[in-house]
């Protein structure tokens, strides 16, 4: 788990899981929130590249993070996400407020 | 058009560790249709969505078990998910978008919003104290809809 | 050592379609316990011998129900798979290794034989006429068995 | 399924499925049979490359197409068994009467 997270310089990098729902969705939020406070993390780069599913649980772990970096100037990103998790992050509406590279 | 039904049910714990093992067994189930990947990741969100509201609002994360019943009949999936948890008191509120009891767990109130749009057709009955029940249908495939399932 | 149970059943219509989701789900439902690639390809395989078994001999290819009842306790994995099929009339003859009443339809007779290769333990309860329940048990995992589970 | 089925020479072979059990194995009797009938097989090559699993249905399928083909001088194959396949063929004391080649 620890490994997926990683900060550079002030971005916090988080590796997704393959299967992004409620049950893994707990432990990312918590992990992503401790280093937040902790290290001195601006933006947040959400690093889809292993996933291959996700439901809403994932668009609340975003939208979380998102509230919270948000205020502090910071940045969200969402990179290597593939057709499936675009499908999704447009339908919630979380395009229009995080940015997503391809 | 072959009409044979195929159906089958499971039950498992209330656990967030079962809601992969819930949606995979939809998913191969629904194989013999010949869904398309699209198909596939479409029911899987649904079940998934479902499946984890009765873990965290039906049951609120204690002990409870989660019915699932899925039939085909010809090339239409019909899925219900099922606890006898704390049910919703008012259902309407409960499907509008970003609606959510549980902001501070993150909840998106999303899930009622992804059920509709990746199943065709979607119903819930609810009942307070005694629990809930979504049923679901979708038609597979890329074959004409003839009108005469369901 | 934790020791919480995760109980799950799946209850299906006896098509041999159905072959490849019954061995499916319980991987799937398996999965928390972190198995080996080996592990999941023992168990799907002793699932599969079994489903079929019901399948093919105990509703020789009629209508009828499969029921499977997976627990997992600890590291230990116990699968049933059940039908209310004709029943073996000697449960001793059909577990030897080759035996198959059903030559024609090229079954090698093997199926017992594999179930008990792959998993740890195996136990067979029928009776002519009401039905035939296979269970079995299997630890998962490379730590230490403790010699308490089951 | 029927391009899954070829004739070189005398050899049929046959490429097997994905997931090698008893609903699928009705079919692969059914055609590698016609064709032996129909064509001028001798010899039966079994395709493994897109095998992940089989179980003792397949061993029947091997085993059954082995008692035609041998009673007229012919020989059985499998080709680009993985591990597990190949755990399977030594179980079931096929690797002693078929050819597993690499
Ligand atoms: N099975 C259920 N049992 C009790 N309440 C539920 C159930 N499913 C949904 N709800 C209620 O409906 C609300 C909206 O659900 P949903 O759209 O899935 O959003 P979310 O799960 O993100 O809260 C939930 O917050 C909850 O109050
Ligand atoms: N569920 C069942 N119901 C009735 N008979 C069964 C059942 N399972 C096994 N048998 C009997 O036991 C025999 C041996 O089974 P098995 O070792 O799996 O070989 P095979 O399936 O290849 O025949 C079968 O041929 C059948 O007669």
């Amino acid at each position: 788990m620890e490994e997926d997270f990683k900060v550079i310089e002030n971005y916090l990098m988080v590796r997704m899981p393959e299967e992004l729902d409620h049950h893994k969705s707990v432990a990312i939020r918590e992990t992503a929130d401790r280093m937040i406070l902790r290290e001195d993390v601006k933006n947040i780069v959400f690093d889809f590249e292993d996933t291959r599913f996700m439901d809403s649980s994932g668009i609340g772990v975003i939208m979380g993070r998102y509230k919270t970096i948000h205020c502090l100037g910071g940045q969200v990103f969402a990179i290597h996400a593939d057709g499936q998790i675009k499908r999704i992050l447009r339908m919630s509406g979380l395009k229009g407020i995080i940015e997503v590279l391809d | 058009m072959e009409k044979k039904k195929n159906e089958m049910k499971i039950e498992f714990d209330a656990r967030s560790e079962n809601e992969g093992f819930a949606r995979v067994a939809v998913a191969a189930f629904m194989s013999s249709l010949d869904p398309t990947l699209e198909e596939i990741a479409d029911v899987k969100t649904a079940v998934s969505e479902a499946v984890t509201n009765s873990i965290i609002h039906g049951y609120e994360e204690q002990e409870g078990k989660v019915y699932i019943v899925c039939e085909m009949t010809g090339d239409v999936l019909q899925v219900s998910v099922e606890d006898q948890g704390k049910g919703i008191p008012d259902i309407e509120k409960a499907m509008e978008p970003l609606y959510t009891t549980k902001p501070e767990m993150d909840r998106s109130g999303m899930g009622f919003s992804f059920m509709e749009a990746f199943m065709d057709h979607l119903e819930v009955a609810s009942e307070v104290g005694k629990g809930t029940r979504i049923e679901m249908w979708k038609k597979i495939g890329t074959t004409p809809w003839l009108g005469e399932e369901e």
